[in-house]
């Protein structure tokens, strides 16, 4: 498992150093810390300031969605470990602009607690928090205990989402309901070739055989909820789709987004064969897909794996997700775009 | 010896984050199996930057209690994560025990272990049987206690804590993991070992080292 | 070598369709054949219609670089095997809009000999063609047979800046000058970590130690001009950026774009803990980066390794390359763009 | 039999496709030692296409002369790259000898050899020593255009270019290649059979077999 590295306890660090000056144009520093990045765009006095984070390993998540009229910061803690919360304090000090404060993230036990921290660090400076913790990922707890889920790749959607809302000036109250409701109305759920093998030790985090594939995992390298014997993309994508619909239970003339992300090691070919079966595949449901997003959006390190997200929309949430923003990983023109 | 002097604590503390950083590809390989592999990692980076904290503080003539707040922030910004707010929340527990103006009495330092238990019972707020580290730093902070009742000395108090996390540690295995990263796994945690556990008995056990050999240098 | 695919064979037709789904609103089929796309909002009557095109494999490229400012068409052959003239011409009447095509395409046999086919069987219908053949890859010959080089990820340059003097209503001679400019101010070399497999056979191409790497490689897996001991990344950055200086030899004061590309299998943050060093090199040499672009530009399926691309820019080449554009894999908002 | 139908023609080639299919693993890989590990794959899908069209061809009663071109555009049409050029000039300048209202006279049969040579040298403008296919097919032409001059029959005569063509692909190792993707190896592509010669060789192989098939086939 080679890689292009210098030191492994390093990469995190250099690897922000390269993406500070590569999106120059785009993001800065956050004074005062090393581990998150803020919008030179985005943050102005009035508007609901969006701070996102977690762990690193997940590129072009979380400082990818950074940028104007997305999230105005991100903070990012070790490979796979929740940041502490000084690193959160300082981007919230950054993009405050006396409108409050909107948070959001994964449900992982490392981010709620230090994200926690943070608020109430924020709190005690005066600053107004509301936090929204995302719970996309449906293979990770049964429908009755939504709350205990995981949040995955479903964040891009809701980080778009709340930050056209901020964008648009509204309140934090409105920010914390809409984007809520972005995150209730997602669904997704992954699927890994091959386990994930962190950068210092290089080995797999568990074993999957050679005509294997593991169903349900997360963005971490967390093993999933069953293993089975690998099946063409058609029936992966199937299989992947069906347990969302069955949850999600759209109607015909229904519209949602669409996100295939590869979890970090799918080649681009792939995912564009699954994009194909799932585009089929609602059509024939009678449900418009009103964006498709295919690519690399939020990764497991190089971990060969897919995830499906989907998110049912609505006409607000329709008019967020089109709404202009600019960042590194995420453009929309607004007006000027052709077609649906 | 009464006292644990801050160089002393500090070398207790080393000897610890030794132990944590030779188990770390062991660690992460258990939180490979129910977790996401970093648990090794984290422990390590995170008892670094308390030894790195500490030997800089010592140097500045601090008593050893006022190690013990500095420790907890020093884990927690070199760490984050699950674990970081946990033993950011036990060292600054244990920091409420001891005085920061004093160094710290040899015979209370098993306290230490109760004040853990505390720290991350109180931050985590998991149960018995959740499958976590507090099913090793639970049995270990009672040991500690029923001994230190029976007129225990420091090293046998902390043989007793030892013994009680270990035996916490592989009761894990039977649990089924309901809090933290691995209870999304559900039956699929079943016979594992909680990483978090196995650190907890890997700390308790470089503590008992690391006094045993201060007493000892002592001695001779 | 684990895939989500369905038959090996199908792999290109069926990603094709998952990207014309996927990219609705920016993209179309070309009428009469399956191999190429073309720009819903590109061609227009009066301007030149770029037509770009080879090989499967390496995605985004040719398709993702379609789009409004930027390609007019894409014509795409089996997995490293350039398009038969046949997709070629029915691309060429798709876009042609009264001025005239320029053809941009990669120096390889395979591609000449098509394309030239096509070129003559166009003009025989009345449509003015000329071609412009890249050679950026510095590695594939010495520097006074530059005409026999291959060309590599700098395509990605070349094509902006086409789009953009063709969006600008520039004549065709203007544009293939100005074209044939990018090209010879382009310059890049690429290393690999592991060998290429191809989707049907899964054997590596060859066999590469598991401490070396190989330096020089093309990206259709070709084998590099020598073969070392895997380095770190900031010494692998060097290797290949000294090789390109040496060769451009530019002056304090000087400007150029940057690319560092993932061949695909090397995951962001490897490309950021490169592009950190690039970037802290050229600072060093005094030479001024006006853009740097960092991903899976210009792929190799998913070979493990990268390449560098320099283009030394002058003021037309920044004016072109700051146009805006709309494409899949590269969207330029122009004027609202944030700072440099 | 003085003359091969379409049907005959037709089976002849679809030799010549299981045979290159056979081959094509190890063509890929002789292409990936020194270019892009395709022309395995490239040869198999274009000769696939070419016995689709053919069999197509024939059904519709055409003559075998007439498969000719059909084949060089089926061919061309299923590949590109850049057997696809050469191939489909090959096609087309047998095309160009063999009368398109007539069936192909046995005899004359080996002198696809010879418009294949012709055909790819016009195209790929390679000059004998530049390790391409060239190096193959050049040897087999001149070895047919030798026994014909001595009066050989065609089976004997695809004897002759099939003993030329091998020794011109083993001679291909120790060429340095100057045109095509291997161009950019140097001195790197030494000791490598080139793979465009290694299929031609397959192909004379096939028409070989292919026509004793039929000639013995008739003969029981
Ligand atoms: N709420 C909790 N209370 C106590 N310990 C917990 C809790 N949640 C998780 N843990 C412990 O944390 C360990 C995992 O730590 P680590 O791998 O460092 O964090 P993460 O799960 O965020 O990657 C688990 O093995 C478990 O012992
Ligand atoms: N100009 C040329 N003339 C004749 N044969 C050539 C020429 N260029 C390349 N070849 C042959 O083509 C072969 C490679 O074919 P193939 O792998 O199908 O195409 P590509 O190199 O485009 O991938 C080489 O082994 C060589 O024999
Ligand atoms: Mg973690
Ligand atoms: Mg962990
Ligand atoms: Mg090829
Ligand atoms: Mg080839």
């Amino acid at each position: 498992d080679k890689k292009l590295i210098n030191e492994a306890r390093d990469i995190v660090d250099e690897s922000i150093d390269g993406l500070l000056l590569a999106h120059e144009p785009l993001l800065a520093k956050v004074p005062g810390t090393h581990r998150a990045v803020m919008a030179r765009n985005g943050p102005r006095s009035g508007k609901v300031g969006i701070v996102i984070g977690g762990g690193s390993g997940h590129d072009p998540g979380f400082w990818g969605y950074v940028g104007q009229g997305c999230a105005d910061a991100a903070v990012m803690g070790n490979i796979f470990a929740a940041p502490p919360p000084d690193p959160i304090l300082a981007a919230s000090r950054a993009v405050h602009g006396d409108a409050g404060l909107l948070y959001i993230y994964g449900n992982f036990s490392g981010d709620v607690m230090n994200f926690d921290m943070a608020a109430e660090m924020a709190a005690a400076e005066g600053i107004r928090v509301r936090q929204v913790v995302t719970t996309d990922d449906i293979a990770s707890s049964p429908p009755d205990a939504r709350g205990s889920r995981r949040g995955v790749a479903g964040n891009v959607f809701v980080f778009k989402i709340a930050g056209a809302a901020a964008d648009l000036n509204a309140s934090l109250e409105a920010c914390e309901i809409v984007a809520r409701r972005a995150a209730d109305c997602t669904y997704t759920m992954g699927l890994a070739l091959e386990p994930v093998r962190l950068p210092d030790t290089r080995q797999p985090s568990y074993e999957v055989g050679p005509d294997e594939m593991e169903i349900g995992v997360g963005i971490h390298g967390e093993p999933g909820v069953m293993r089975q014997k690998i099946v063409k993309a058609d029936d992966a994508a199937d299989l992947l789709l069906d347990r969302i619909l069955s949850e999600m239970a759209p109607v015909r003339g229904d519209r949602v987004a669409l996100l295939i992300n590869s979890l970090g090691g799918t080649q681009t070919m792939e995912l564009y064969i699954l994009a194909r079966r799932v585009r089929q595949r609602l059509k024939a449901h009678g449900i418009g897909v009103h964006r498709t997003f295919v690519g690399p959006y939020f990764t497991s390190l190089d971990m060969k794996g897919v995830s499906l997200s989907l998110m049912k929309l609505d006409d607000e949430l329709i008019t967020l997700l089109d709404h202009p923003c600019h960042t590194p990983a995420l453009t929309e023109l607004g007006e000027q775009k052709g077609g649906k | 010896m009464t006292n644990l002097n801050a160089t002393q604590m500090t070398e207790l503390l080393r000897i610890v984050s030794m132990r944590i950083d030779e188990a770390s590809a062991e660690l992460g390989a258990l939180d490979g199996a129910i977790g996401d592999a970093d648990h090794g990692n984290t422990m390590a980076r995170g008892f670094a930057a308390v030894v790195t904290a500490c030997v800089e503080a010592a140097n500045q003539d601090v008593k050893a209690g006022a190690l013990l707040p500095i420790s907890g922030r020093s884990f927690l910004n070199a760490v984050g994560a699950t674990t970081g707010p946990l033993y950011a929340s036990a060292f600054l527990r244990a920091g409420q025990a001891f005085d920061a103006q004093q160094d710290i009495p040899v015979d209370r330092l098993p306290e230490m272990v109760v004040c853990f238990c505390d720290g991350i019972a109180q931050r985590g707020k998991a149960t018995p049987g959740d499958k976590t580290m507090l099913d090793a730093w639970g049995p270990a902070a009672r040991a500690v206690t029923e001994a230190q009742q029976n007129g225990a000395g420091p090293v046998a108090c902390l043989d007793a804590a030892l013994e009680a996390a270990s035996e916490g540690r592989e009761a894990t295995r039977a649990m089924v993991a309901s809090v933290g990263r691995a209870a999304r796994l559900g039956e699929r945690s079943l016979g594992h070992v909680d990483p978090g556990a196995a650190s907890a008995v890997i700390i308790i056990a470089a503590l008992r080292e690391g006094l045993a050999n201060l007493l000892q240098g002592e001695a001779s």
